[in-house]
């Protein structure tokens, strides 16, 4: 076990950060709704030349076969200047759940497409918008005319407004699974829906769509989902810790900078120790990432499933306590639009309240660890 | 002491409940209820209305048209007006009113005291600067006499409703001798003074109620100064003073605990899981619990003596406001859910008449998180108001 | 309604306050159980010539007829000086008790005894340790001979080993009643359990021992129970003001005394900060309970629940982190048991358990407010 | 970055934990398990025990007799000793082993080293004075010089174990000129010399661990200095880095949660209302999660360089530590209800044999938070780390 980056580590987060860096890649939260998908098709494929896109898919289905690690470094570097979508969704969940695919057809068809940027695929799997459920799911699959049917609806589908197909989960007769949907084609119905910042996330509607299918055969299927979700999970942990990296940073040099009472605000002890808890937390949550990244290569599912969802709801709660003492330390000036800050806060609400919250993760690991 | 209301006090709760309760209108109610945004005209017909019945100022004496009323009944007619579904009153109403009525000429008093009931004039607070926050008397906003008239020039931040008002009343700079305090000066002015800019500020929740306003040799005759040259800091501590109840908070926290508390109903009616909503009833409970001391704490604040040392400062009443206002903010984000992963601003602003995507109560859900994150920053940091609770309290309880 | 204490207020708290400072009064946190009783019992007879035992009791029977409020500021002068004990339950909750009763023998019996400190009842409820219910009770009581015998293990009782009768929780055959049973018969078995501040509750074990009672009609008992216990309940709530208040005045003095860096750690900001918390967590406890002494008084049931446990609990949750903030602004010496500041804390843990705790009472409070 | 267990790790932590397993005498086990306080004869005897094996000190290089492992060996030795019930290793065998090795003489090496692994030396240390706590440069035992022996005056506090100690490592001013720190010289000396006189401090919870240590002419020979005479501040200093893994308090946090696993389950059999345990579930969930990070913090700042500015310090360990050690010791006491009323100080500490009147895991309960109320004060407060993190991190950030 070992900390440092390595040489090649770094040079990826090097070439990572400079493309970050650059205004194209940067999501802006005013775009209006169809523009602002369009901006994340753009950046996908801008990404894709950077390699990103076959990052993380195994070197035995033609990609680079890098690990978790890579893919919360990455996240991170794009986090730091809210570039990070469409990664988490098209670069880890994707190809995860196309490689933990039982189906050696559908890997096939899709794996390559995806590697290139081609084939755009989003997780369609939320039904309530009052509480994070993989598993509570209405939707059905039906055979019609020797044809895979789907029929149902999904909230809050994450960056679904620029996906070329769906990943749906519905049930057959056989119980839960995934299938993949087309997304332009009669009977889909794509609403965008405006995010905290800006994010574009969409409802779908299907009326009797033709789906390809299933992803899994019987029993496979839910850990698959479950797994593909906690890789994207520890992922959009990484960005949340690039986030709480700007905040800190953009506080750190208020309180130098910003004078009252005739001195730096920094010197006032009560404003330090506020500093000293947000790094102290950001500290805490980076560690709970890594944890949970080091836990994705586990056996055990439940190992796994501990590990990680310890990991997002850490971030999601100490992301809060850094984005509350980069207000209180900033004043007025924290909460006004136009200063970056409020970019990084509220896409940071956004990363806590996408595939379950504090709440969420927390009775998830209790219910994983109370039988150990 | 005597913990029991009067039977006066019960009379005037009952009579002021009912009345209160049948003259909010539905429309108005509707949107204070959802926690959306009001609008101008919201708060000027329900100030009218108000006025109908002599109640638009609760905090004026009856020699300038108010009620009258006694603190108690002031606590008692807000929580009517918050059970009533009522919109909460600008507090400029029950600041520059009564500042006008203690330090204003006669000419002052007639001329502005007759516009504030009915918000026809409204009036904005040019405090704060881009270098003086919570170093208020730092502010360098320059006045500099000419004959009868200053020029102003300087800038003013953070300045609420400044776009909805066509009176400000500021403090200024017009001397740098003495201490920061000594120089600064009450003034009062029209918003379409020539050389006066508003920019508007946008928050976090993407709402517009905060502006910058320029200066840019704005001219303003010197009768418009409140009590005298240099002498505005003693206005200033006043206001602030009149400013104890309204700094509470505690009609917004109970307010946005009712909308939590529909929230839970929602959502157990939706099938949310119990595990789930067990913690947030937990939550509930809690925040209640400290509400409702919260209220005691500011009718022991109102009942004090003013020179009592014991009594709890408003300071007191800023930090545990501060915090409930925090608390129940973040609760209301935390019951959204999901579905405040989603947000309609414009709906939330009152600017469009349609339904967000899941409704308007989710989507005031992290907006309201987002808007009360600026409790711990106004009307003086909670930082700073720890430092005043030490210096006040300190050698009193080491003495003890 | 007014917050200001009149004359007669004024000379009752500071006769009490004169008392409660004499060494005598104090309880002695190392004396052995045996003694400790009768040091309370001592303490008792001592109060009584105050005039503190009928201060409660209303005129009709004989008593001085003071209300909620006045046994607030007693029990703060006491619990000022560590001097509580047993006015809560001799003063208090014993008089409330035969008060409320529906039996007019009893309360005649048995009432004048007890404001004349010749009676002393400790009400023996709990049976679980594991948390506090005043109805889960498996104790019965049953007809012999003519006469009530009761059988069952009560634990915890509260000042049970100075007490010459027991007011017993037990199932009839009507259901949960209470009946009184004096200390020193054939089938009592009184243990003395040593508390966390040298506090001297009891084991109370009975053997088909003879009882009078039952002290309520059906029905009427339940509430007349957990009303004296509410009365009860804020009378601590006051000591525990006054526990806050010495913790306070300590921590004042030592930090304007202390000197650290070369200077009095007072001017630190962080600890001036710290201080400001202990002050405002007091006053809201103070707010607190006079609400609930307020409640008392009212004939709504629900009101006087709600309020006595939202009191409660905030007490018990802000006299916690009161005493916390005592000891960190103290350091070591905070922490000693020789040290003054050590009674006070962990008198406050034993108000914080008695007649339920943070969690019991957040729990009542939400029961009865839920459907309002 | 690689975050996989290496197979020669793997390798180690398997074995370890067999071995360790097996080695845990009953009677230390179940005090342990219990939270009670081990006696000194628990600790010695376990020290034995481990010597056997050579692994009495972790730490320490095979040159001096130590197993000579990595960082990560001794976090896997320290888990397995926690998950076999194991007593928790008496902090000075890590700190004053590693100082004499690193600047003692050939002779203090040789004097004072083998007495260590066994516990027959026992070292306390001296360190913290009634004037000098987070200000420990300013302390005032003075020790000066006269030939070839220091004569020693003053006093220190809380001096953990000096009861049980026949060694001291001491700081004590030999200089008032120049920076306090400058004239601070680092000593050894045992416990029996005259004019030492050890007087017990007992706690909130009744136990008797700590003490003051008077010194009154106590005559010391020059060859006890380490390093050297006013050279002291840069051994104390050495010294709290060999404390980093160790003030990071991760076996204690362990074990009182595995405490607080366990009391869960005899509550949930005793049938206490699953509505007031879902609480306590949730609360050890998020302790738990805390923890699991906490321990993942260490292992980054054991694997860091030690010039490594970006990464975490052992501050942060300390802080984050502290936080979990306070709150699952609130947690436990929680747990314990109304049994936590009652307390029997003996039986916790070991002194009788006897069971207090709720079984000794109730009567741990109350007792542990009390217990642990020093978490935040010892080895640099929570404000020190504070101040500490806050000066390492701000510019760096800042600059970034």
């Amino acid at each position: 076990m070992n900390f440092d980056l390595s040489d090649d580590q770094r040079a990826l987060v090097d070439t990572v950060e400079r493309f970050a860096r650059s205004a194209a890649a940067k999501r802006q939260s005013t775009s209006p709704v169809g523009a602002a998908s369009e901006d994340a098709v753009l950046r996908w494929e801008q990404m894709v030349e950077l390699g990103v896109a076959a990052l993380l898919i195994g070197e035995n289905n033609g990609g680079v076969g890098l690990g978790a690690a890579e893919a919360v470094l990455v996240s991170e570097a794009l986090g730091q200047s809210l570039a990070q979508e469409p990664f988490v969704t098209a670069g880890v969940l994707a190809p995860k759940l196309l490689e933990l695919s039982t189906s050696d057809g559908l890997r096939e068809k899709y794996l390559r497409g995806v590697a290139e940027g081609r084939v755009r695929i989003a997780l369609a799997s939320d039904e309530s918008v009052h509480e994070f459920d993989l598993f509570s799911v209405s939707t059905r699959a039906e055979v019609q005319n020797d044809r895979i049917v789907v029929t149902g609806r999904k909230e809050l589908v994450v960056d679904g407004a620029m996906a070329t197909h769906f990943a749906i989960t519905a049930r057959d007769a056989n119980g839960l699974n995934l299938f993949l949907v087309a997304a332009v084609q009669p009977g889909v119905m794509v609403t965008p829906v405006r995010g905290l910042d800006g994010g574009w996330m969409a409802r779908i509607e299907l009326e009797c769509v033709e789906a390809e299918g299933p992803l899994f055969r019987e029993a496979a299927g839910l850990d698959g989902l479950e797994c593909a979700v906690d890789h994207a999970t520890v992922a959009i942990c990484g960005e949340a810790l690039g986030l709480m990296n700007r905040m800190i940073a953009l506080t750190a040099s208020y309180l130098q900078t910003r004078h009252q009472f005739g001195k730096a605000i920094g010197t006032f002890q009560a404003l330090q120790h506020r500093f000293a808890e947000m790094v102290t937390l950001a500290e805490q949550a980076r560690s709970g990432t890594l944890m949970a990244a080091a836990a994705l290569a586990s056996e055990d599912a439940e190992v796994r499933k501990a590990d990680v969802s310890a990991a997002k709801s850490l971030v999601g709660r100490n992301g809060r306590a850094v984005l509350e003492g980069a207000i209180q330390l900033h004043g007025g000036i924290g909460i006004t639009d136009e200063y970056e800050l409020s970019r990084y806060i509220r896409r940071m609400i956004e990363i806590e309240k996408t595939w379950g919250d504090v709440s969420y993760h927390e009775a998830r690991f209790a219910r994983v660890t109370d039988s150990r | 002491m005597d913990l029991t209301l009067s039977s006066a006090d019960i009379a005037f709760r009952d009579m002021i409940r009912g009345e209160i309760a049948s003259m909010v209108p539905e429309d108005i109610k509707t949107r204070v209820e959802n926690l959306q945004h009001l609008r101008k005209e919201d708060y000027m017909r329900w100030q009218s209305i108000l006025d109908v019945r002599g109640w638009a100022t609760p905090a004026w004496p009856v020699e300038f048209g108010g009620p009258g009323w006694s603190p108690m009944q002031r606590v008692l007619f807000e929580e009517a007006c918050f059970m009533a579904g009522a919109p909460r009153q600008i507090p400029h109403i029950n600041m520059i009113g009564p500042v006008l009525q203690t330090f204003g000429t006669e000419d002052q008093k007639h001329r502005y005291l007759p516009g504030i009931p009915t918000l026809r004039d409204w009036w904005c607070q040019g405090y704060s600067e881009p270098g003086s926050g919570s170093d208020l008397a730092s502010l360098r906003t320059k006045a500099v006499r000419h004959g009868d008239r200053y020029i102003i020039n300087g800038q003013k931040i953070w300045t609420t409703w400044a776009h909805w008002s066509n009176h400000m009343f500021c403090l200024v700079r017009t001397s740098d001798a003495g201490r920061p305090q000594e120089g600064i000066t009450f003034l009062l002015l029209t918003m379409d003074t020539p050389g006066l800019t508003v920019r508007p500020i946008h928050s976090l929740d993407g709402a517009h109620d905060v502006n910058e306003v320029f200066f840019e040799d704005v001219s303003v005759p010197v009768e418009n100064v409140v009590l005298g040259e240099n002498q505005g800091w003693k206005v200033a501590k006043f206001l602030l003073n009149a400013e104890r109840t309204e700094i509470a908070g505690v009609g917004q926290s109970k307010r946005m605990l009712q909308f939590a508390r529909r929230l839970l109903a929602e959502l157990t009616n939706a099938g949310v899981s119990s595990s789930r909503l067990d913690v947030f009833r937990s939550r509930i409970a809690r925040i209640a619990i400290d509400l409702k001391a919260h209220e005691w704490t500011l009718m022991r604040v109102i009942d004090a003596k003013p020179d009592d040392p014991k009594a709890p400062s408003a300071s007191f009443l800023k930090l545990c406001g501060t915090d409930l206002l925090e608390r129940v903010s973040t609760l209301l984000m935390d019951l959204g859910g999901p579905a405040g992963l989603a947000y309609d601003v414009d709906a939330r602003n009152g600017n469009v008449d349609g339904t967000p995507p899941y409704g308007h109560v989710l989507n005031g859900t992290a907006a309201t998180y987002f808007e009360y994150r600026k409790s711990g920053l106004v009307g003086g940091t909670t930082e700073i108001q720890k430092n005043i609770i030490y210096r006040e309290t300190v050698s009193r309880w080491a003495a003890q």
